[in-house]
Order: structure tokens, then C-alpha cells, then sequence
């Protein structure tokens, strides 16, 4: 019955149902949904691997017979999972969709670009997957040299070519972002009266034009080095491995932001809206983006304090590392500014969103231990690390990114999803992640390093306590898999503002048209013009 | 495309809006492009930090009259595809595709330059790093570290200038198209191409300068 | 935790002390940040009645003062590190010098007198102990938990690494920079036992020759001793030699480089001049000196090395 | 229009002048490091193709935000990036006249028998 419904109701979803429809298509709409569910695919692939490390690391020796095979599934499991998952997450699926939305426009700035950008994406991920079957590679997903250039039997060049490619569909939806927002915001839609949730989406794309072309150009000249047996990071020639390190944490610090801060702009639009109050300090949480997109560039070096780099630059580094977390802090506050007095509802999208700002003050304030010089020199290339950004993206970001999912989640597919499940979801997922990686910060503080296939026994309680939380942390995310299918099918129809939120996103059906607005929305109000309370009790 | 009305795509308000997108795209693609370069830049201050002699002795070795006219070859195409972005928005079509055909010609005549000519040279004289590489005794390594730089550098500088030709070209074939009411990719294609001659505008004193001299 | 962590070193404490700040601060900021979020969940939660006053006009007071005070903090924080940092990566002058090579996957270890070990470091408590590290392949990084210290061990250069033991015991060793497949097998015991045990050990485990005396053997096969004089006294000095800087009593000292610049003659340097004299070229000196890239490894360089360093001027033929 | 076709000539005329500029400057006997400065000219030469073949200046603001962004963040990597090799190992220091030391002694394998 619901399927008719599908059929007889007019939106993007119901027009057209060849593949040709969705395979062609040039709608932002239908875009989101194919790379939601090319990231879904690659998220459960890194989330097998990962499952099968904490598999192994149960007993001291391992359970993986061999080294070789592990070291080259944790490598999988970050090239997948940052690549893969972290980094085109919420741009390509949420981001893709509320763009023009949100902005009131018809589509981004150029559709085909944004198509070609997923067939990037899709091809880049059948270079990976195929390097990942041919045999792998064991090099960790940070590539140093001259382990990847000389040493490594693994097949680097491949997965290199997959990362490179991955980085143009990157790149494409950064420009064609940045370019709408510029461009295509409806009448009254000025630059103070956008969501956040854009402007952290703009502060993304920032870092994704001007990072990953520098990536691009390392893997090139670790490619050539791999591939000629010469190169400028060939210590024997007096080049420099350093240089990588140098030019690879150029681009993948800020990548961290690129997880983190479109995940900023979910929980800005989740948090007033479940409050039903307008957002605390609106322009100091949209200055502390961009001034976060900047300052990430400037503070790479900390990853390199114990790699021989000159004192000076590890001072400098250190300090401007301590810099980048000012904003950060100040956008929790503001968060909790915006509880205060407010109207609070406990949905799941704002379980998830509280979830997600625990995680993150915990992934943020560890982050302090490892800026700190001599408290790193101790703690990198432990546990600690490893427990610390995943709190940041994976306790942070895919919080984020299941709060917007569920938040949108109506107006993508018309279908409420079941609250109950939701909201156990929510419970379980932050349970099963503290249960995992809040054990690494013990082992790490103990000296137990990354990326070993087997350990000393003293850390064996410990490791075993993190793969039971990895279980349970399983669970949290096989649970909304199955019941956002569930809901497609036979979840009750949803309204177009099912939160009453505000934002022009809510002001179309759910789903929106293909056009998305009848006529172009002309925008008056502030934004987070959330009615008084009382007001707000009528609306229910 | 179908709501596509014939000057502008649906979701921008009338052509000019679409033309600054497009522009502006154009601008943020190339504000990349210069990223993409800096780590070759990068490569470069680290190599002749740490070898300097040796670099330097590489650098001697380039064709420093050849690199010369290739350059004055692409700033003269440059300009000749300038002025074909003024003559179409003076409406004057005929000049628009000679123009273009003069940048095309010099840009194939730098790519027969460097790569039919300087790289044969460099290859005969067992400039490509590796085991045979010509330069022996202590600054070989140094000279070895700058032909890396140098065949890299110049390799991707010219699958740009190829890219470029394939645009000039394409805009060629379409040139009647275009009036001065709509020549959006022409200016576009402008701002590739001149991005480009950039590239080799910095290229070309790391290459053939720098190390030169005294 | 502490218990479970062995202070091994003077620093180790300090840097415990540091975490713990970190700690504390942190416990502070998540005490304020989850107390907040869970009495504004319960205090304003949809149904509660309670007077919600009017909405906040200027938020920008309260947006200062968090900022300020988070500066404030952090900065606090990274004058701490820095400082700490610095001293634990100035080794004192008159620090042990032992020699660490690594490759893939062992830790390869050589003491003054000559005696080897490998994937174990003997060391005596209650002095500062230098280690002069590199690699034959490629980056690893020596990692001593219970010093609280580690750092990557690059090929093609020296990295120092100082600390001095206080409690006799043995310590876990881990390579801490992903090296290959064996990089969970590239671990090791530090053994750190009073000074007169030391002796004793190196006593019995004193079977190679001493390093200088190797070193010496070297100088002369690999025909340093050509140019540079018997015993390094400056070719200048032997009939018939070339012209050569003397290298007596050069450790330490300040060299000027033909680019004009000065650098102290420590083991990189040395080491540089033998591999690539032409970069590291003393002023004065034309440019003879061949450079034996691939044809002296690791361990007969740092022999050559401890050899030199061991010359003093008085030493004349 | 022509007025526009002036304003291009006279910019490649510019570009070839500063051309010949660091062309000459290369070959001066200027100190290794002091070689650098042919780089000015280059500099100028881009900055030239930008404004006048590019028309950087005319058109909507976007073009310049990008192109100062896109300079900015490659400051920050050549800025930042050399920051650790030219502060790591060797101190350098002030001498008199660093030249005149590298004058006394031939480039070894340099073809050129003397500097000048």
C-alpha cells in the first residue's frame, strides 16, 4: 500500500523510477540519496574491519594468526572510514540535499559536476576495494615514507590512485557548495540570516578546495618515488621523509575538521530546534567555523613532535594547536547557552545531539593532552591517540551525522522513523562507543602502541573490555539500519515540519518536489525564529 | 536540463548570474590548482635546503635558451587569447576564432619545444634520474633530487597546457555560438588557460634560474 | 594509575605531573559541560512549568568571558609542555653515549666498549644516558613507556635521545612508528642496574672490541688515515699526503663551512662529512674527499665516528 | 576596444620586460641565497597575467576572495612548511661576507671554470 502511495504522490522520488532516472540524474535530491547509500556500503566495510581488530587484540598474541593480515586490515580500516566514509559523510548526503533547500534554491550551482563528482566518488571506491582484494596494503593509512616508497610490499600506488581520485569528487563538491552559497541564495537570504548549518558547510568546503589538492600532489610524488625507486622524500639522495609527513598533515589535519565541522552545523540546527529557542550567540558559533577552517591549517606540526622536526617549529605548532580549540570550546558553550530556557523535547535526533556533544568536549579536551609538548611525547602513538580522535570522529561526527539523519530523515523520505527505536539507538550507540574507546585512553596512558597485531598481557583486561564495548557498539549501529529500512516501507507518513523547526527546508512538502519550492521562497524572518513557548503550544 | 531555458540553466535568475557562476567556479577551481602546485614549490626549498650544490649543478644543466622562448611563446599566447575574449565581447566573431587559432598554434609550438625537443635532450643526455643518471661524484645526488622536481614539474605543467589545447580548440569549434551576449566559456576557458601560463611564469626561474648563475 | 606505570626517570614524574593537570582541567571543564546539559535537561525539559524569564539580548558578555578564560587556560597549559619539552630533549653534556640502530624488526644496540645487543639495552641508573639513534631502512621510533619519552629513528641521520634512570628494573622497549610487518615483534627490555652491575655486565658481555679500537682499524682500511694522518693529526703534517683537515680534537669543536656557515662537530656532522663531505665541506679545503655513500653501513660508521671522537690533539705520531 | 587591445599589449610588453629582468638577474654573481630574488620578478609577472589577461579586477567580488584565498593558504604551506628545515640542525650565523669564502674554490663538477 505504501508503495502506491509513492507512486500516486508528487515528488523527487516519484519522478521517474528507471534507473536511467537516478543514474542520470542531475538532482541534488537523488544525488544525496545514491552517495547515502554508497557511504552506508563503506561505512559497514571499514566497521567490518575494525570489528575484526578488536576481534584479534582479545588475546596478547593475537587472534589473527598473522601480522601481515592485520596491519593491512587496520589500513583498510582507515583509508575506507576516512576516505570513504568520515570526510564525504555529511557533505555529500545531508549537505547535497539541504543545500539548496535551505538557501531556497532549485539545485547547487552546477547539477553535473555533482553528478560527475559521485561517479568519481563511485570509481575511486572501485579502485580501493579492488587494491583491497588484489592483496592490500600494510602501510597504515598515513603512507610515511619511506616505508610506502621502498619497503611495502602491499599495493600502494593503487589505493594511492583510489585516495586521488576520492580527492577530486571532494574538491568538486567543495566548489560547487562554496559557489551556491555565493550564488544562489534566495531573495532576503542574506549571509547573516543563513543556518549554520551552511556556514559550516561553507567552512568545510574551504578546506576541501585548498587541502586536498596538496594531498593530490603528495600521493603523485610518492607514486613517482614508489614507481621510479627516486624522489625528493629518498633519504639515500638527501631528500627529505619528513617533506611527506610535512605535506601529508597539511591535508589531513584539516581533514579532521572536515569531519567535525559539518557536524558542528547538524547539532546547531538539532539543538534550537528541540529547545524551541533561538541559537545562543549565532554569529560567534559562525565566525568560530570559519576561524576553525583557518586556523586548521596552521597547526599540522603537532602531529611531528617526537618525528625530529627542528624545536621551533614543534613551539610554534604546539601553541597554535592550543589556538584551534578555542573556538571549538566556544561553540559547546553555546549549545548549552541555547538549552537554557528553553523548551526541551527528547527526540531522537536530540539524543543524539547530546550524545554527540559528551563525545566531543571528551574528544576535544584529550585533544589538550596531545597539544601539550611534553604530555604528547608520552602519548602519541598510543592508544590514547587512537581513543582520542576517535572520540572526535567517530563519538563526534558519526553522532552528528545519525542526529541529522534522523532529524531529515522525514523530510528526505517522507517517513517518520519509529521514535522508540530511535531513541534506544541513541542510548546504545553512546554506551557502546564509551565502552570501547574510553578503555584506549587507560592503555594508551599504560604505553601500549598503535597498530600492534600483538601486545604485552599486562594490557590484555583492558583490550578485552574495549572489544565487548565494540559489540555493543555494533549493535547501536546495526539498530538504525534496520529500522530507517523498516521505516521506508511502513513508517507513517510525515508532515512537511514534523519538528516545528524553522529553516526553508521545512517550508516545502516532505518530500520535496523535484523543484523543490513551488515559487521561490522570499526570506523576512532572523535565523532560529522560533516562536515563544507559548505560542509554540499551539502549534502541537 | 529540461526546464533549461535556452541563455541560462533553471536554478540561476537570468544569464549574467549564470556567467558570474560559472566565473567565479572557474576562479575557486584555479585558487586549487595553485594548491595542488605548492607542494611541488615545497619539494623544491626542501631539496635545495638540504643539497644545494648539487641542486644548483642540476639546474646548470637545463636548456636556459629553450626555456626562454618557451616562455615568451606562452606569455604571446596568452595574450593573443585575451584579446579573443575582447574581440567576442565587441561582437567581433571572426577575430575571436583567429586569436584562439594563434594561442592554439603557440601552445602546441610549446609542447613540441619542451617535450619534442628540451625532454629528448634531457633523455640523451641521461638527465633522468636513477641508476644512470650522467652526473657523477658528489653532486649527484643534489642534481638527482632537482630532475625529479624538474620531470615532475614540467610533466604536470604540460598535461595542463594539453588540457588547455583540448579547450581552445573545443571553444574554436564552437565559436559560432558565442556573441557578446553569450561567451561565458570563452572567458572561462580564458582564465584556464591563462592560470597555466602562470604556472610556468614560477616555473620557470625554479627551473632554470635560481640554480643558474655564477 | 601511576602504580601500574613505573617513574622510571628523573622526568617521568614531571611529565605524570603534567598529565595529571590536564586531567584535572579536563575533569573540571566535563563536570561544568555534562552538570549544565543534564540540569537544563531536567530543569527545562518541554513539560516542566518553570519561569523560562525573557529571552537573552546580549549574549556577547558571556561569549568573551568563556573565550578569555579557555585562552587563558591553554596557554597555561602549553608554557607547561613547552617547557618540559625543551629540557627533555637537551641531553647534558656529560651524558653515556650508547649507540642504537634500527632495522627492520630488531633494535640492534652497541655500547663504548664494543659489546652488542639486540631487542635489550643494559644501561646504569643515576647518570644520564645518551642515545645516538638511526636506521638502516626505514622511520622507526624508540619508546620507553616507563621513561615517558620516545622518538622516530630516521635513516640517513642522528637522533638524540637523553634520560637518566633512577630505579633498577627492566622496561618495556616498543617501536612505536608503524616499520612493516613486524613492527609488533620489534619491542625489547631495558635493563637498568646500578653502576658497579653495569661494569660487571659489560665486563662479561665485553667481547667485541672495543669501539674506538675498531673504529681505529677502519679509519685506516677505509684509508681516511691517507689524507686525514695516522691518527687524524691533519694530513698536512704526513709527507705526501693531501691537504686535509685534522681531526684530532674536532668533536665539539666549531666548524666554518665554505657557504660560511658554523656548525658544532657533533656525531650528524661527522657522520654527513663521511657520507656527503661535498655538503658539509669545512672552509680552507679543496674539495677531495670521496663520499662513501653505500660503502660503509651503520654500525662500522658509528665505529669510525667513536673513533674520531675519541682524538685529542696530544695524540701526535 | 581598442582601448582594451592597448591595455593587453601593454601588459605582455610588462611581462616581457620583467622577463628580461630576472633573465639578467640570473646572471649576475649574486650570493646563493641572494638568487633567490629572481622569484620578484616572477611574482610580478603572475600577478600582472592575473589582473590585466584575467581581468582579476573587473567582474563580482567572489574572484578576488578566491585568488587572495588561494595565495593566503599557499603562504601558510611554503611559510609554515619551511619553518622546520631552515630551524632544524644547522645554526646559522652572521658572518662579515658569506660569499667570500665559496669564491675561493671552484664548484666541484661545475663546468664553468671561474665565477665571473
Amino acid at each position: 500500500m505504501s508503495v502506491t502511495d509513492l507512486h500516486t504522490e508528487k515528488s523527487y522520488l516519484t519522478d521517474g523510477f528507471t534507473l536511467r532516472s537516478w543514474l542520470l540524474t542531475t538532482d541534488h535530491k537523488r544525488i544525496a540519496l545514491l552517495y547515502l547509500g554508497s557511504i552506508t556500503l563503506f561505512f559497514f566495510v571499514g566497521g567490518l574491519a575494525a570489528a575484526l581488530i578488536r576481534y584479534n587484540l582479545i588475546v596478547p598474541e593475537g587472534m589473527i594468526g598473522s601480522a601481515e593480515t592485520y596491519n593491512k586490515l587496520f589500513t583498510m580500516h582507515g583509508v575506507v572510514m576516512v576516505w570513504f566514509f568520515l570526510i564525504p559523510a555529511i557533505p555529500v548526503t545531508l549537505g547535497n540535499f539541504l543545500v539548496p533547500l535551505m538557501l531556497g534554491a532549485r539545485d547547487l550551482a552546477f547539477p553535473r559536476l555533482n553528478l560527475a563528482s559521485w561517479y568519481l566518488f563511485v570509481l575511486a571506491g572501485i579502485v580501493a576495494l579492488y587494491s583491497v582484494v588484489a592483496g592490500g596494503v600494510d602501510t597504515g593509512w598515513t603512507f610515511y615514507t619511506p616505508l610506502t616508497s621502498a619497503y611495502s610490499k602491499g599495493h600502494v600506488v593503487a589505493t594511492v590512485v583510489a585516495i586521488f581520485i576520492a580527492g577530486f569528487s571532494s574538491i568538486a563538491t567543495g566548489l560547487n557548495f562554496i559557489i551556491t552559497i555565493h550564488q544562489l541564495r534566495a531573495p532576503g537570504m542574506t549571509w547573516y540570516k543563513m543556518p549554520v548549518f551552511l556556514w559550516s558547510l561553507y567552512a568545510t568546503s574551504v578546506i576541501l578546495v585548498l587541502a586536498t589538492p596538496v594531498l593530490a600532489m603528495t600521493l603523485l610524488l610518492l607514486a613517482f618515488e614508489r614507481i621510479f625507486h627516486i624522489g625528493v622524500f629518498d633519504p639515500a639522495i638527501g631528500g627529505d621523509p619528513l617533506l611527506f609527513q610535512h605535506l601529508f598533515w597539511f591535508y589531513s589535519h584539516p581533514a579532521v575538521y572536515v569531519m567535525i565541522l559539518p557536524g558542528f552545523g547538524v547539532i546547531s540546527e538539532i539543538v534550537p530546534a528541540f529547545s524551541s529557542k533561538t541559537l545562543f550567540g549565532y554569529k560567534f558559533v559562525v565566525w568560530a567555523s570559519i576561524s576553525i577552517a583557518v586556523i586548521s591549517f596552521l597547526v599540522w606540526g603537532h602531529h611531528m613532535f617526537v618525528a625530529g622536526t627542528s624545536l621551533y617549529s614543534a613551539l610554534v605548532f604546539s601553541i597554535l594547536s592550543f589556538m584551534v580549540a578555542v573556538p571549538s570550546a566556544i561553540k559547546v558553550f553555546n549549545w548549552i547557552g541555547t538549552m537554557h530556557n528553553g523548551f526541551i523535547r527528547f527526540d531522537a535526533p536530540m539524543l543524539y545531539a547530546i550524545g554527540f556533544i559528551g563525545l566531543f568536549t571528551m574528544g576535544g579536551l584529550t585533544g589538550l593532552f596531545v597539544a601539550a609538548l611534553a604530555a604528547d611525547v608520552h602519548l602519541t602513538q598510543t592508544y590514547f591517540v587512537v581513543a582520542h580522535f576517535h572520540y572526535v570522529m567517530v563519538g563526534g561526527m558519526v553522532s552528528a551525522f545519525f542526529a541529522g539523519l534522523h532529524f531529515w530523515w522525514p523530510k528526505i523520505t517522507g517517513r517518520l522513523y519509529p521514535e522508540m527505536w530511535g531513541r534506544a539507538g541513541a542510548v546504545i550507540m553512546f554506551l557502546g562507543f564509551n565502552l570501547t574507546f574510553f578503555p584506549q585512553f587507560l592503555l594508551g596512558y599504560l604505553g601500549m602502541p598503535r597498530r600492534y597485531h600483538s601486545y604485552p598481557p599486562e594490557f590484555q583486561v583492558l583490550n578485552v573490555l574495549s572489544s565487548a564495548g565494540a559489540t555493543v557498539l555494533a549493535v547501536g549501529y546495526l539498530l538504525p539500519l534496520a529500522y530507517l529500512t523498516w521505516s521506508l516501507l511502513y513508517g507513517k507518513r510525515a508532515s512537511a515540519n514534523p519538528w516545528n523547526a524553522t529553516g526553508l527546508e521545512w517550508k516545502t512538502q516532505s518530500p520535496p518536489l523535484t523543484e523543490n519550492f513551488i515559487s521561490t521562497p522570499v526570506v523576512t524572518d532572523p535565523p532560529y525564529h522560533y516562536p515563544r513557548p507559548e505560542v509554540a503550544q499551539h502549534h502541537d | 536540463m529540461t526546464e533549461a531555458s535556452l541563455t541560462h540553466d533553471f536554478q540561476y535568475s537570468n544569464a549574467r548570474h549564470q556567467a558570474e557562476s560559472a566565473i567565479s567556479g572557474m576562479w575557486l577551481f584555479l585558487a586549487s590548482e595553485v594548491l595542488f602546485f605548492g607542494p611541488l614549490f615545497l619539494a623544491w626549498i626542501y631539496s635545495r635546503h638540504w643539497n644545494q650544490s648539487g641542486f644548483d649543478e642540476g639546474a646548470r644543466q637545463t636548456d636556459l635558451m629553450l626555456g626562454t622562448v618557451n616562455t615568451v611563446i606562452l606569455l604571446t599566447s596568452s595574450l593573443a587569447y585575451s584579446a579573443g575574449v575582447a574581440f567576442i565581447e565587441a561582437g567581433n566573431r571572426r577575430r575571436l576564432i583567429q586569436c584562439c587559432v594563434i594561442a592554439w598554434l603557440l601552445g602546441a609550438a610549446f609542447l613540441v619545444v619542451k617535450f619534442g625537443i628540451e625532454w629528448r635532450h634531457d633523455f640523451s643526455k641521461g638527465l633522468f634520474p636513477g641508476p644512470e643518471f650522467a652526473i657523477v661524484g658528489p653532486l649527484r645526488d643534489g642534481a638527482q633530487l632537482f630532475f625529479v622536481f624538474y620531470f615532475l614539474g614540467t610533466a604536470l605543467h604540460g598535461l595542463h597546457m594539453f588540457v588547455g589545447l583540448i579547450l581552445v580548440g573545443w571553444i574554436i569549434v564552437r565559436a559560432r555560438e558565442f556573441s557578446p551576449g553569450y561567451y561565458t566559456p570563452v572567458s572561462v576557458v580564458g582564465l584556464y588557460w591563462s592560470f597555466v601560463d602562470m604556472v610556468w611564469i614560477i616555473l620557470y626561474p625554479l627551473i632554470y634560474l635560481v640554480g643558474r648563475g655564477p | 594509575m601511576n602504580l601500574w606505570l613505573p617513574q622510571a626517570t628523573t622526568d617521568a614524574a614531571e611529565v605524570d605531573y603534567l598529565i595529571i593537570a590536564l586531567v584535572l582541567v579536563s575533569c573540571a571543564i566535563l563536570a561544568l559541560v555534562f552538570g549544565l546539559i543534564l540540569l537544563y535537561m531536567i530543569k527545562y525539559r518541554a513539560g516542566s512549568g518553570v519561569d523560562r524569564g525573557a529571552p537573552p539580548e546580549k549574549t556577547w558578555r558571556l561569549e568573551i568571558a568563556w573565550t578569555v578564560a579557555t585562552l587563558l587556560i591553554f596557554f597555561g597549559l602549553f608554557v607547561w609542555g613547552a617547557d618540559l619539552y625543551v629540557r627533555l630533549f637537551q641531553p647534558p653534556p656529560d651524558a653515556l653515549h650508547i649507540y642504537v640502530v634500527g632495522k627492520q624488526w630488531m633494535w640492534k644496540v652497541e655500547h663504548q666498549g664494543g659489546q652488542h645487543e639486540i631487542n635489550s639495552l643494559h644501561l646504569p641508573i643515576g647518570r644520564p644516558i645518551q642515545l645516538v639513534m638511526t636506521s638502516e631502512d626505514v622511520i622507526h621510533d624508540f619508546s620507553v613507556p616507563a621513561f615517558r619519552i620516545k622518538h622516530d629513528v630516521l635513516p640517513g641521520r642522528y637522533e638524540a635521545l637523553w634520560f637518566q634512570v633512577e630505579k633498577p628494573g627492566t622496561y618495556h622497549l616498543f617501536c612505536t612508528q608503524l616499520c612493516g610487518t613486524g613492527h609488533a615483534s620489534m619491542t625489547g627490555d631495558i635493563v637498568a642496574m646500578p653502576a658497579p652491575e653495569y661494569e660487571l655486565w659489560l665486563a662479561q658481555n665485553g667481547a667485541g672490541e672495543p669501539m674506538v679500537a675498531e673504529g681505529r682499524i677502519l679509519f685506516m682500511r677505509y684509508g681516511c688515515s691517507g689524507c686525514h694522518g695516522g691518527n687524524g693529526a691533519g694530513g698536512s703534517q704526513s709527507v705526501g699526503a693531501v691537504r686535509a683537515p685534522a681531526l684530532a680534537g674536532l668533536y665539539g669543536s666549531p666548524v666554518t663551512l665554505v657557504d660560511g656557515t658554523i656548525v658544532t662537530a657533533d656525531e650528524r656532522y661527522i657522520r654527513d662529512c663521511v657520507l656527503m663531505p661535498e655538503k658539509r665541506r669545512v672552509a680552507g679545503y679543496p674539495p677531495l674527499m670521496p663520499s662513501f655513500t653505500g660503502q660503509i653501513n651503520e654500525e662500522n660508521l658509528l665505529r669510525i665516528i667513536a673513533y674520531i671522537k675519541s682524538l685529542t690533539p696530544e695524540m701526535q705520531p | 576596444m581598442s582601448q582594451r587591445l592597448r591595455h593587453l599589449l601593454l601588459g605582455w610588453a610588462l611581462l616581457l620586460v620583467l622577463l628580461a629582468i630576472e633573465f639578467g638577474l640570473s646572471l649576475t654573481p649574486l650570493d646563493r641565497l641572494a638568487r633567490t630574488l629572481v622569484l620578484i620578478p616572477a611574482v610580478l609577472m603572475a600577478g600582472i597575467v592575473a589582473t590585466i589577461f584575467m581581468e582579476l579586477g573587473r567582474g563580482p567580488e567572489a574572484p578576488r576572495l578566491f585568488a587572495v584565498a588561494g595565495l593566503l593558504w599557499v603562504a601558510i604551506l611554503l611559510g609554515l612548511g619551511s619553518l622546520d628545515p631552515m630551524t632544524r640542525i644547522v645554526y646559522h650565523v652572521q658572518t662579515p661576507n658569506p660569499t667570500s669564502v665559496s669564491h675561493d674554490f671552484p664548484e666541484p663538477g661545475s663546468e664553468r671554470p671561474s665565477r665571473r
